[in-house]
């Protein structure tokens, strides 16, 4: 029982840091409709730039350099590049972000080259007791960080223009820019945004109880995948469910592998796309996301 | 043989809102019939689930011995139920040609074995079926752009080819919705000859979704009237248009100086406050006020 | 039509040495299929290194058999279709390869290496990679290094009969091989083995902490990443699960001691290699350390380098003896090589080449990791071979 | 697209003369080049098939999968399932296996035909991870972590393998040399059928869900079967390239088909061009041959410098140009390489973009 | 207000190959009304991209020619600096986000805005104006019908507060009476000092709002001069006012045998 409430906790936990990097996927996707593949990268280039600094300017510095940084580097991927994608097709640009990612990755991954480094956070690997229940301290920060944005979020779609704007660009650029919305800022912010979304992400993704950031950091940026599209890749509820839903599956499925040894060991990084799996046979679009409702 | 299509107190909801309310109408085999209404009135609903796209609530739409609305859509296009669209609904790249071809699809046969072999089978089948696509699209106007990508034509050109698309359907029953939609007064004209020659000559039944009065008046033997999804009048067109609900509800103001002769009276009045247009003209032109 | 097949034809040169593919009148070509960008790239790097070193130091002395060495590199960022393309290229122009990074990528090729006759040394210690005579793997195997491990615990650690100890590994043949030691060490020693097994992808340890803890072992193996490891080690600590955890040679790093996890891993760490690590002090060993350090100034000193570096010996001495015997065709350098009972590089234990189905060793060393040792690591205890891995009958392929 | 090649169409002299001098070229390559372009070249074939039936999905109906790489394993595991286990004749046993392939996709069917775009994207992705998980942990069949042998295909007594050795205008004819004519004739072979596919009634079909789904079932097409129904034909597709694949490796372990793969092949598709055969042929060829060049290469390129020391490694360089060359492509080539030369042949007239997923 | 309000002059469009425009001058006074009747395919739409700067949606691009707003120039600025400017407009096949509910629509139209001016008063206008726009406020705008679109396109628009409204035939599909009510909206509009430049295929209501109209033909301007005058020359009654059905010979894209078509009959299909 304790342990089922550890590994509950704990998935719990891992979701939150799942749920900020599906955040990252939902906003570049209801400002573009876009699925950035890109955003493993991201995440690289703000984990990078934390670590590299935080020697240097001290953890909240670094953090900050490391959000402004990871925001840059989204925002030139958008004017350089996605900008500048002669297409509309979505499905395209999706392949383009794959490009993009490559090429981030592989200079990224070469700059870490073989090292292992530390965040600096100030939570160290310090947990805290909920009654016979540990839990790190970087893992309840992390919850809480997810929970914040994404009811900021929530709240900044739905109600300011902003929020408005974005979606009318991504349905249809050009009525949007007859709305007197300015394309390239929209998207521009949006892949600001999800830059730092990606470092804030990546921080989590790199402190205790994983060891620091490594070339392989990326690859967890898959994992959420399956928590941004069942939750619904249009909304900032499901990037939050679809989140814990995989964190919870992976710990509960890794904690007890013996006890389900029949499905063969080491089933916890499959089974949160299983899980996906079921969830779309019947809703189609995620928990969240948005039903397509065409008329003719 | 045409069979009639009866449809009965036929219901259609979505969340909140009660799109269609027991409407009821029956189409002659061979007749143009004509549904109008005001904006929202439940006409393209309707013709939505004519052709399986929506799930009625309650009633039924029988054609022959066939009850649509348990049918899916493919199933109801195989009865020889055509249709167009009021929102233009071509494959922009594939050239006029697939997509009349696409209307071949419920009378041809080939598979992906026969087609990816290329099967003297579908060779034949293509040969036959393409050499009837040029026929109907010589009928209908558009012989000269088969090759060109739909999207690259001009609108009106457009709703041509998707009247064609529907034909190479070999309908039984013709649903048009709105097909002079965003055409002028010559282009309208040639279309309506076009829908009467295609009565005379194939003999089908069609049911016409039309805010052209002039039209409906030229074309139309029986009609229709919805509002709010209720069915308010129904009748020749000469009655309907004198009766005053409609009036109100769809041709709107002072309807009334078309009530004395048939033909003019088509075009749906001047706007009150639009009187100060030019001088009325013969029928065409005040038609045109009635779009 | 003329397809380059790299130089020797098997006919006898002017020197009356038989030549085979690779050797020419003037040079040898040595292939090095390694990976520089993949996830094994930092042990790619560190091995390359200390190859090119050593066969540059070879040439220096005036090369071997009146050639040089010519070494050619390529990277196949741990992909069997790159890997696999790299070595349809080399072969026809190799006489040997000194080192071969991945088991999925050398047990892909295992039976082509076979079939070529060329000696081959994978830097990857899976039994399924016994049993073919080209394919030489250096030193233990992952299992034996398991079976030591575990009589170490029980001999050092006061592990004894019915007790539990979990063991974590990865998917996969490193995983697998070392998963059947341990499991026969424990069957052996009436232990329970708790096992937890991950893919390489898996960063946070935290649920497989949590499992360990439940089933309250008293010893973790580790035969997994230096990540995975390091998360592992950080969070049991944390979980107050205080026990010894006794890792393959492939689960450290020395830049985890950059790392929070630090002191965990200098607690309650150790690890099982057939190689002496190189902060050992040995004068061989001594003056590797220092010819590296003068060569590549600005790189870490790891444990690899000295297994890259006797690998490249392995493969030398073959073909000086196959040189000896006149005969440099690839039957000829294997034949030289399988000829070695007591192949000793004067980097700890000496190896048996002689029979393709057993490993060249049994025995391990005990590391400890230390910040202030070269390479992060020191032995804590000479290699010993167990009585258990004396009786283990290796499986093999 | 469909709607440029009609069936029974007059082939033009020069182009007549242009495809026998490819056929001559393309047969005579054994006898000159080494195993190492041989082997790139059969990858490339492989690789052309496969993306000529993820094409046919996403291309053509506008279906986005990134699980193609389990067609694949699918398809090279199955055969040797079939020829070693089974015991059949291994040309059955490769029908066999494309046929299992296409089953798999079948069963798949209930989400291929109900997700679209972005959705299905990542739905199709389980498919990798489930696969993987499969094929390293169903040790029995799959043999696990260290993968299986595959036997060599056998036809009319002709071995497919490195012996009994062969020897034709004294070059030596071995597994590859003599796998080479194979690829060439099942690459053809898909080409030509995915072609008739297009072509025909399915092609127009699968273009009209594309295009517009309501549409098309209201002329008829049964949307959802015929969307499961691609889907199984590109997974066939994919079971094929496996195969092929599986015979040049002559050892399959499943790192051999992992997430990479089916970017590739997304990536394929794109840089070649969506929708259309000739497309997904020259991104397969593009796409296998770039980083092969690179690593074999890359020590005489610019830029690149020796392993180990700081600079780009020769695969450093190789990932970063693969990712330049897909964006550059979509950038400044829309419609992809065949778009490129099409329009240097100015044979179609220019296409305006079209929505295809959402 | 300037004294000039917009103008076109000799403007040039192509996309790619397709030459859409082809010296096309026209001017919308401050305040006025002004019509452009066209066939399909004319230029009409063009025209207005050419204005608001969506061309490059399109793969079009002005190639000679101004427009100017108030004596400035607007060529070549972005869409939304058009809107800055005051010129907003309606564009065809009504494009309102499908996705979005009819009130973020509203929103969405408030966005380019000149100034700060209050967007619940701009909305209560709009919804005087359309009720069933109210009704439906929190409907998704993709499941009203045709007509609502229209009418949701053309509140959108004004949420704005143009100084002149571009319509692309904004009757499109309209019951008689709601085309009737669009009519009215429009001179009210006007009235309320806003120019409206109406591009329509219903030539007889265009003519009777406009105060002035050109007629475009192939992308040339044909005809043009006071609505009352072009409403009585017989060009445009055959043309336009659909009298004497006649097939339109010069368009881009050959449709000769359509005015034919009415009278040739097609035979039956038979297995
Ligand atoms: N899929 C849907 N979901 C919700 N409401 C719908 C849907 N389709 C139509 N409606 C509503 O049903 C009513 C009837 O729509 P319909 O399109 O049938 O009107 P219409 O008679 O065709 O009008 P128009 O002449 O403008 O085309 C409208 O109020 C519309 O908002
Ligand atoms: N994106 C495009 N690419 C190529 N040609 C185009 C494009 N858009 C329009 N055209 C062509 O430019 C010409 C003018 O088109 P436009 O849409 O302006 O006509 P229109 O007067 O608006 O017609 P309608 O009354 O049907 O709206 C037509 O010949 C059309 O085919
Ligand atoms: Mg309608
Ligand atoms: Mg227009």
């Amino acid at each position: 029982m304790i342990t089922f409430l550890e590994l509950l906790v704990n998935g719990v936990s891992i979701g939150a840091v799942y749920a900020l990097i599906a955040l990252g996927f939902v906003v570049i996707f209801k400002a573009t409709e876009v699925v950035n593949f890109a955003h493993a990268s991201l995440l690289l280039v703000g984990g990078f730039l934390i670590a590299k600094l935080h020697p240097v300017l001290g953890f909240w510095a670094a953090l900050a350099a490391g959000i402004a940084g990871a925001a840059l580097i989204g925002a030139l991927v958008e004017f350089l590049i996605l900008r500048r994608a002669r297409t509309g097709v979505h499905g395209v640009l999706a392949i383009v972000t794959i490009g993009v990612d490559i090429m981030i990755t592989a200079e990224l991954t070469r700059q870490i080259g073989t090292d292992v480094l530390a965040m600096g956070d100030p939570w160290r690997d310090r947990v805290v007791h909920l009654g016979p229940i540990l839990i790190a301290q970087t893992r309840l920060v992390a919850l809480a960080v997810a929970a914040t944005l994404i009811a900021a979020f929530l709240l900044a779609f739905k109600f300011t223009s902003w929020g408005v704007a974005l979606r009318a660009t991504a349905e249809d650029a050009e009525a949007a820019a007859l709305m007197g919305i300015r394309l390239g800022r929209v998207s521009l912010g949006a892949w600001a945004i999800a830059g730092a979304l990606a470092a804030i992400a990546a921080l989590f993704l790199c402190v205790f109880p994983t060891p620091g950031l490594d070339r392989n950091t990326a690859v967890a940026a898959m994992r959420a995948f399956p928590a941004a599209i069942l939750g619904g890749l249009d909304s900032t509820t499901g990037a939050l469910a679809g989140g814990l839903i995989i964190g919870v599956t992976e710990s509960l499925v890794n904690g007890y592998q013996s006890e389900l040894a029949f499905l063969g060991r080491g089933f916890g990084d499959a089974a949160p796309f299983l899980v996906m799996f079921v969830i779309l046979l019947f809703r189609p679009s995620g928990l969240f996301g948005t039903k397509e409702l065409t008329r003719v | 043989m045409i069979p009639e299509l009866v449809v009965e107190d036929l219901t259609v909801r979505f969340a909140g809102l009660t799109a269609l309310d027991a409407v009821g109408f029956t189409v002659a085999p061979g007749s143009v019939h004509a549904l109008i209404g005001p904006n929202g009135a439940g006409k393209s609903t309707c013709f939505n689930v004519l052709s399986g796209v929506y799930r009625a609530a309650s009633g039924s739409v029988r054609f022959g011995d066939a009850e649509l609305t348990a049918l899916r859509p493919h199933q109801i296009a195989a009865l020889g139920v055509a249709r167009t669209f009021q929102n233009i609904a071509l494959s922009p790249r594939l050239s006029v040609r697939d997509n009349l071809m696409l209307g071949r699809h419920r009378l041809t046969k080939a598979g992906f074995l026969a087609a990816g072999l290329r099967l003297p089978s579908a060779r034949r089948e293509a040969a036959r079926h393409g050499a009837r696509v040029a026929e109907i699209a010589e009928f209908t106007g558009v012989g000269e752009v088969l090759d060109v990508p739909a999207g690259l034509l001009p609108y009106g050109m457009r709703k041509r080819v998707e009247l064609a698309r529907a034909l190479c359907m070999e309908p039984r029953l013709l649903l048009l919705d709105e097909p002079v939609a965003g055409m002028n007064g010559g282009e309208r004209r040639e279309m309506a000859e076009l829908i009467l020659a295609i009565r005379e000559s194939l003999g089908i039944s069609i049911l016409l979704v039309e805010h052209d009065m002039a039209m409906v008046m030229r074309i139309a033997d029986a009609v229709t009237v919805l509002d709010f999804g209720r069915r308010i009048a129904h009748g020749t067109p000469a009655e309907v248009q004198r009766d005053p609900e409609v009036i109100r509800a769809y041709l709107g103001g002072a309807a009334g100086d078309g009530a004395h002769d048939p033909r003019p009276a088509d075009g749906a009045p001047e706007p009150g406050p639009a009187d100060g247009a030019p001088e009325p003209g013969p029928a065409g032109q005040r038609a045109e006020a009635g779009r | 039509s003329q397809k380059a097949t790299g130089g020797g034809s098997g006919s006898a040169d002017g020197d009356g040495v038989k030549t085979g593919p690779g050797v020419t009148d003037t040079t040898i070509t040595v292939s090095i299929l390694t990976d520089f960008t993949g996830p094994y790239a930092s042990l790619g790097k560190s091995l390359t290194q200390a190859q090119q070193l050593y066969f540059e130091q070879v040439n220096a002395a005036g090369g071997v058999c009146g050639r040089k060495y010519e070494v050619v590199v390529r990277d196949h960022g741990y992909d069997t279709q790159k890997a696999m393309a790299a070595y349809t290229e080399l072969a026809p122009r190799s006489a040997a390869i000194p080192q071969f990074i991945g088991s999925p990528m050398v047990t892909a090729l295992k039976q082509r290496i076979e079939d070529d006759k060329l000696l081959t040394i994978p830097m990857a210690w899976a039994t399924s990679l016994l049993g073919a005579r080209a394919i030489q793997v250096t030193g233990t195997t992952y299992d034996l290094d398991m079976i030591n491990g575990v009589s170490f615990l029980v001999e050092e650690k006061g592990i004894k009969k019915g007790d539990k100890i979990g063991h974590l590994y990865f998917e996969g043949d490193y995983g697998e091989s070392s998963l059947n030691g341990s499991k026969y060490a424990a069957e052996k020693l009436g232990l329970e083995i708790v096992e937890q097994k991950i893919k390489a992808t898996d960063q946070d340890m935290s649920a497989q902490v949590a499992a360990f803890k439940a089933a309250g072992v008293k010893a973790i193996l580790v035969s997994v990443g230096p990540r995975q490891a390091a998360s592992l080690v950080g969070g049991a600590a944390q979980a107050g699960l205080n026990v010894p955890f006794v890792g393959s040679n492939s689960s450290y790093a020395p830049q985890l001691l950059g790392l929070p996890v630090k002191d965990a891993l200098l607690k309650n760490f150790y690890i099982m290699t057939a190689g002496a690590p190189i902060s050992m002090k040995l004068p061989v060993m001594e003056k590797l350390a220092a010819d590296y350090r003068a060569k590549y100034p600005d790189d870490t000193l790891d444990n690899s380098i000295p297994s890259g570096w006797s690998a490249a010996m392995i493969v030398d001495t073959a073909i000086k003896k196959a040189c000896e015997a006149k005969d440099l065709t690839r039957e000829g350098i294997l034949n030289a090589h399988r000829s070695q009972t007591t192949f000793d590089p004067g980097l700890g234990t000496p190896m048996d080449f002689t029979s393709p189905s057993r490993p060249a060793s049994r025995a391990s060393y005990v590391l400890k990791p230390d910040e202030k040792a070269l390479g992060g690591t020191m032995v804590l205890k000479e290699p010993f071979v167990s009585e258990l891995a004396e009786g283990y009958e290796v499986p093999v392929g | 697209m469909s709607s440029t090649a009609g069936p029974g169409r007059t082939v033009r002299p020069a182009r007549l003369i242009a495809w026998l001098a490819a056929v001559a070229v393309l047969v005579a390559v054994p006898f000159y080049l080494e195993a190492f372009w041989l082997q790139t070249g059969l990858f490339a074939m492989s690789a052309a098939i496969g993306a000529i039936g993820l094409n046919l999905l996403t291309g053509a109906t506008g279906q986005l999968s990134l699980g193609h790489a389990l067609f694949l394993a699918a398809g090279a595991y199955s055969y040797i399932v079939f020829a070693e286990d089974a015991g059949l004749p291994t040309p059955v046993a490769a029908a066999c296996a494309v046929v299992l392939a296409g089953v798999i996709g079948g069963l798949f069917s209930p989400i291929a035909g109900r997700l679209k775009g972005a959705y299905l994207g990542i739905a199709t992705l389980a498919l990798i991870f489930v696969g993987q998980h499969v094929l390293h942990n169903a040790g029995p069949v799959t043999g696990g972590s260290n993968g299986r042998r595959v036997p060599p295909m056998e036809l009319f007594g002709l071995v497919f393998d490195d012996r009994p050795e062969l020897v034709l205008l004294d070059v030596p004819f071995g597994a590859l040399e003599r796998l080479w004519y194979l690829g060439l004739v099942l690459l053809a072979g898909a080409a030509a059928f995915a072609r008739g596919v297009l072509a025909g009634r399915p092609g127009i079909a699968m273009n009209a869900i594309r295009d517009h789904e309501t549409a098309a079932g209201v002329m008829g097409v049964p949307v959802t079967r015929y969307r499961a129904a691609v889907f199984v034909l590109s997974s066939m597709y994919g079971g094929l390239a496996g195969v092929l694949l599986a015979l040049v490796f002559r050892q399959v372990v499943p790192d051999n088909f992992g997430m990479l793969l089916s970017l590739d092949y997304l990536a394929m598709i794109v840089i070649g061009g969506l929708g259309s055969v000739a497309g997904s042929v020259l991104g397969a060829v593009f796409v296998s041959l770039l980083p092969q060049l690179l690593m074999r290469y890359g020590d005489v390129l610019p830029l690149v410098a020796e392993p180990g020391t700081g600079g780009f490694s020769p695969a450093e360089a190789a990932r970063i140009l693969y990712g330049a060359a897909v964006v550059a492509v979509v950038l400044f080539l829309p419609g992809g390489l065949l778009g490129l030369i099409t329009r240097l042949r100015r044979a179609i007239p220019r296409v305006k973009e079209v929505k295809w997923a959402r | 207000m300037a004294e000039t309000g917009l103008e076109v002059t000799g403007l040039h469009v192509r996309y790619g190959p397709v030459r859409a425009l082809r010296g096309v001058s026209l001017a919308v006074p401050p305040g006025g009304v002004v019509a452009v009747l066209g066939a399909n395919g004319a230029g009409k739409t063009t025209l207005l991209r050419a204005i608001s700067g969506t061309l490059r949606f399109h793969g079009g691009r002005v190639t000679a020619g101004t427009v100017s707003f108030q004596g400035r120039a607007l060529t070549g600025a972005e869409p939304a600096a058009v809107v800055g400017r005051g010129v907003v407009q309606v564009p065809e096949g009504r494009r309102v986000f499908t996705r979005m509910t009819v009130a973020e629509n509203l929103r969405a139209g408030a966005i380019g805005a000149r100034g700060r001016t209050d967007a619940a008063a701009a909305r209560e206008r709009v919804f005087e104006l359309f009720p069933i726009l109210a009704e439906r406020a929190h409907q998704r705008a993709g499941l009203l019908s045709g007509g609502e679109q229209q009418m949701l396109a053309i509140g959108r628009a004004l949420m704005a507060r143009p100084a002149v409204l571009l319509l692309d035939e904004p009757t499109l599909g309209l019951a008689p009476a709601m085309a009737a009510r669009i009519a009215e909206t429009i001179k009210e509009i006007n009235a309320q000092g806003t120019s409206v430049l109406l591009v329509e295929q219903n030539a007889a209501l265009a003519l009777s709002l406009a105060s002035h109209a050109y007629v475009l033909e192939v992308g040339e301007v044909t005809l043009s001069g006071p609505a009352a005058e072009l409403a009585s020359s017989d060009e445009v009654r055959r043309r336009y006012l659909g009298e004497v059905g006649t097939p339109m010979t010069n368009r881009p894209v050959g449709t000769a045998s359509a005015g034919a078509a009415g009278r040739r009959t097609l035979a039956r299909w038979t297995e």
